[in-house]
């Protein structure tokens, strides 16, 4: 089957989704129809979808945490902790390593491990291994939506066992759950992929019920250019409606520089928005999820605490429907129950303390944003040109002429010709421009912006700062400067 | 002098790609010959390059919890290998979560490994080590 | 001595100071002469008052913890632990409240104790029994700048002895240090004994020794509407610089809306500045400090990280030159010294992430500017007019009339017939307005506020509201809303 | 039913009034007679306004952290002043610092005191326990 960027009929999806469900026993259980009526009497408190819907029409912002165990009773008990104890508005289901890279036998393993250690050696819920029974069991026992989150560039499998186990959204993407989290797996095979992931999630929305999909923003976490993280969350937005989504939650990791953060999100939003609108795309409902600073994290749990409760703010601000919260342990290791709880709870305060408040309309926004979609728009219009109109063959071959370009990114399927660093306020810009497809004006002030931080620092712009901002924040600033500066 | 050669990479299916660069980046300054097999590397993916480019030192990377299961046996299929002695340095968010440092640390020297770090190791103590470990302070 | 805004004269000086080092023992080792000496060698990085105008000049946000244990080496080891520990910027002296009540007994009683006990049975420092030796023993212990934090209506001998102790800064002033500390304390002599503070400071200003001098802004700590202790801060402001005192740190404590919060720390500094030049009062040097959430916290420690990370945001985008941090045990009782730590290191985080950003110029920060600005104009103006020119019998006059009424302030010369309560989207306005002398359409706009929370409550407006926000950020959210509301 | 008579206020150097004002307001809701004698009030202060109005119950308020001191002796000052058997309550931040609640329970009852709280304990637990205490719930 070639990649195009267009429906797929009955007649492949359900072909491929034979030797899907045959690829592992647990696959014999999805029993479609059956899953259409389960997934029926879903509430609609428990429906990531209409959840999300209703937040964004009540402009606000809700939190979720990330967590998995290998265990069931194990995961639902440190679900229900985070819905009890931390305040969580949706949960999660982390999805264990080797699940995401298909290997079942390994998560065999940990889980008879886990169970003879009495602790969890996986680092999140094999869900493929617990098939639709073990999905369900953990959905009915606890008291908000779940979702599906992961890294798996071939997710097609878990997506047929959590839809049909009740839980109603799944984050990832053709591009977002590859390059991030994957050396030798090509951008067509996951696009083709995760077009049977939204083409499930089609079929769903066909029979009446609606299923959330939701974009990785982030990619690597480090250091990624809003406009580049844009691009790639908007490609796969239209990737998916055309396999029948409607609702899909566009993401954003935070830079941290506040102007740029809120810019970025604004831009996410109406971007994705208006290009869906222009492909004809019709009754989609798109939401925001803003992402608590991903890369490096400082040890101390104070410093992390004030880290944690920026990126709520500057979510807040920035109007987006969900935050994706991290823990006073995350710089160390997976975290306990209590401290993924007390960072949903310094997370929720914070953002209960703004109470709805936006970022005020000021200049410095509406600036940053035009030079955002800016940005966006130039890499989006050359990888329909190369695709000449297709979407799905142009990313693969944006990819190949680094036009899409994510930066430390383990893919060899991803360039990386691109360097990004901070300028003197801390927003991240492109250092190395490698092939992106910017017009001179945006070149230009990619460079002056980081000339400007040369300036100040007293050294050349080069790789050297972009070393430095990777250990920033971890180290207590947002901008690596050079001692004494 | 020659230049010492060392295997580097991040073992498992783990995807953390960022350090990994850092270290590559800080070896070769530091003057060492780095052979980076990146993420995603089995035992048997060190194990080759090291003999391959007749290796002193392996850096084992492990960020993303699952580095007790990964690295089992992995003295052992060194030695099998015919890698008498290699040094073994193991680094990362090596287990899962936040657990008591002396006992991790036992573990994985009772696996054979020569020197273990904590989450968040600078990158100069592991290359000073090395440099002891080798002679070559 | 008859009451006037007027620089006292030595005599009129010296004569009450006799009678002020002969209230207590340690009194009589004030040596004015040698404090001079021993004062100019005070080192610039350990002036308060210097390294608080290289802030403001850096555009930097310095963070100051509180603290204060009874005994001379505890006191020691919590300040540098706060140094070293919790990175802080310049370190506090809180002192005790038997000190605050010129109860020196007492203190010995709590010093005794706490010897025996080998814990702090005081609140804080009791600084004047220690006496000069025993603050300079402080002073000299530590590698920042020190400050008496206290709440005294009467703080002359403390002054005396603090300042000759080598500490170069005292907080608190005539109204603020009475107001909200004090039941039957008389507007008249508070004022007095704190022209006293001042003239000893524009003493020591005199003999080329620059101190700093900081009006306690936040007063009740609850729910005062920021025009109220902006006049109080101006006030205190002009009055000290008449007796001679230069570099003054005026003070806001945080109401929660970020707008207001931003738009009330610029307006502070702002109208000082030009009130002062107005005066024709010459070589101030003005800063600003913001004080964090000073109102009930929420208990959990979690939660109230996030408040201070917040405050922190708030402080840090405001502008502020400086920050006063409040710990994650603050609702339960004074902090470990962990506890004090971990607080500074969430407000040193944020802020260094923030990076040194400001909030962007935006309407909506003018306009409540400018609002704070008309409120407290027309509270000077009326002050002014009392006094017939003379700011200090004005305010006399004005709290008589209550023309200046400090919400839920214990002392009996406030009049309290103000209340407040948060508008609809948390900004904190007057609901009863006494007998301020606003303008028509200052009292109208106060009233429309509160009227759109009321209809959005459906409620009336009134002291439920009052009560509904007093508990509000205690339970977790910034407005006191009904229930499903 | 006769109203029953509270005095309330906060005891020793203390000047926290907010939670006094709320006191106030919640109790004379509840059906009370409050006599509020406010913030920086001596023992003697309460034993006086006691006496005076023939209360029911003393609600002492320590918020600042001294409590432990300024409520020594309050029991037997009570009885030598002849207020046998008043109920006796105490609320607030009552000691410095976060201490292990169980002993700051037991100092306080051992002081004589019948009903003591922790931080930020709700009125209506209060109101509700002084009812059952005076029979009236
Ligand atoms: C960025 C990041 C990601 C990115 C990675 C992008 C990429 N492809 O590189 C993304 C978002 C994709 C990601 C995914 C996941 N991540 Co991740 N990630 C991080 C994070 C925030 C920063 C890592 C980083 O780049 N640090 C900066 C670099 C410079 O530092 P470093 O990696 O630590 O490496 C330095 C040192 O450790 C040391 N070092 C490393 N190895 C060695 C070896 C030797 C011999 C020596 C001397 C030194 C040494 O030197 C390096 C250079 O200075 C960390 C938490 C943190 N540290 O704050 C979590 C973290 C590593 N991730 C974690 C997890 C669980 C995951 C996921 C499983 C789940 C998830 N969250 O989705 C997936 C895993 C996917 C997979 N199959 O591997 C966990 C691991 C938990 C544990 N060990 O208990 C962490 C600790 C977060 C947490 N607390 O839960 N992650
Ligand atoms: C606002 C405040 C102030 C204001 C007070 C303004 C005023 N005049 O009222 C100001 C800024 C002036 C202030 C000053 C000081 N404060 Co103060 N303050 C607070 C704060 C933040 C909130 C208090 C409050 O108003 N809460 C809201 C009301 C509604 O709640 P409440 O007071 O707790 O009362 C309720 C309950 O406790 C209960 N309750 C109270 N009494 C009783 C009695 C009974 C019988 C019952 C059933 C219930 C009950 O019901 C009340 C109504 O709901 C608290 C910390 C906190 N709680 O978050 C610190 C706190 C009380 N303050 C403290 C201290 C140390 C001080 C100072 C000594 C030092 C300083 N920071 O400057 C001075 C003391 C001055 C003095 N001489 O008393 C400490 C006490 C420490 C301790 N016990 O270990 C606290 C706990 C902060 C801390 N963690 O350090 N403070």
């Amino acid at each position: 089957m070639e990649l195009k960027n267009k429906r797929w009929t009955e007649e492949e999806f359900f072909k491929v989704r034979e030797e899907v469900l045959n690829s592992w026993p647990t696959g014999k259980d999805v029993d479609l129809q059956e899953a259409v009526d389960y997934l029926k009497k879903v509430p609609e408190e428990k429906n990531f979808a209409i959840k999300l819907k209703k937040a964004k029409e009540a402009k606000v912002t809700l939190a979720q945490p990330r967590a998995g165990v290998a265990l069931i009773p194990d995961h639902i008990e440190l679900l229900n902790f985070l819905d009890k104890e931390g305040g969580a508005d949706f949960l999660p289901s982390t999805i264990d390593s080797y699940t995401r890279q298909n290997r079942y036998e390994e998560c065999e393993v940990g889980i008879e491990e886990s169970e003879k250690a009495g602790r969890s050696l996986l680092n999140g819920f094999p869900a493929v291994n617990h098939g639709v029974k073990g999905c369900r069991e953990v959905y009915e026992s606890v008291n908000l939506p779940v979702q599906a989150r992961h890294g798996t560039p071939d997710s097609r499998l878990l997506a047929e066992i959590i839809h049909a186990g009740g839980w109603t959204s799944n984050e990832g993407g053709g591009i977002s759950y590859n390059v991030p989290y994957a050396k030798s797996v090509s951008i067509e095979k996951s696009l083709r992929d995760w077009q049977y992931c939204d083409r499930l999630v089609g079929f769903y929305e066909e029979q009446g019920i609606t299923i959330n999909r939701e974009p990785f923003g982030p990619l690597t976490g480090t250091l990624v250019p809003p406009s580049m993280s844009n691009a790639i969350g908007i490609i796969e937005a239209l990737l998916a409606a055309e396999q029948g989504v409607k609702n899909i939650t566009v993401g954003y990791g935070q830079c941290g520089n506040l102007v740029q953060d809120v810019a970025a999100v604004r831009a996410l939003e109406e971007q994705t928005e208006e290009y869906l609108e222009h492909y004809g795309y019709k009754d989609m409902v798109i939401t925001t999820v803003f992402h608590q600073w991903m890369g490096g994290f400082p040890k101390d749990e104070a410093k992390a605490f004030g880290v944690i409760s920026l990126g709520s703010i500057a979510a807040g601000l920035a109007g987006a429907t969900k935050v994706i919260v991290k823990t006073p342990h995350e710089a160390v290791g997976i975290p306990t129950k209590e401290a993924n709880a007390a960072g949903i709870r310094a997370t929720k305060m914070a953002l209960s303390m703004l109470g709805g408040q936006r970022m005020p309309d000021a200049k410095a926004i509406a600036d940053e944003k035009a030079i955002i979609k800016a940005e966006t728009k130039c890499i989006l219009d050359k990888v329909l040109e190369l695709g000449m109109g297709d979407l799905a063959i142009g990313t693969v071959k944006a990819f190949e002429q680094g036009v899409i370009d994510v930066p430390f990114a383990p893919s060899r399927y991803n360039a990386g010709k691109i360097l990004p660093a901070r300028d003197n306020v801390g927003c991240v810009r492109y250092l190395m421009t490698g092939n992106i497809p910017f017009s001179k004006d945006l070149l230009d002030f990619n460079r002056q912006r980081l000339e400007e931080r040369g300036r100040y620092e007293g050294r050349e712009v080069g790789f050297a700062m972009t070393v430095d901002d990777i250990f920033a924040v971890g180290k207590g600033t947002l901008i690596g400067r050079p001692e004494g500066k | 002098m020659e230049k010492k050669t060392v295997v580097l990479g991040v073992i498992g299916s783990d995807v953390h790609a960022v350090g990994n660069t850092i270290l590559d980046y800080s070896l070769t300054n530091a003057g060492f010959n780095v052979v980076n097999i990146g993420v995603l590397s089995s035992q048997e993916d060190f194990i080759n390059a090291a003999i391959e480019t007749n290796a002193d030192a392996i850096w084992v990377s492990s960020l993303y919890g699952h580095g007790e299961i990964d690295c089992r046996g992995m003295r052992e299929n060194c030695e099998e290998a015919g890698l008498k002695d290699i040094l073994l340095y193991v680094g990362g968010n090596i287990v899962v979560g936040k657990q008591d440092w002396d006992v991790v640390h036992k573990t994985f020297k009772d696996m054979g490994f020569d020197r273990v770090y904590p989450p968040g190791t600078s990158v100069e103590e592991g290359i000073n080590d090395m440099k002891k470990d080798l002679g070559i302070a």
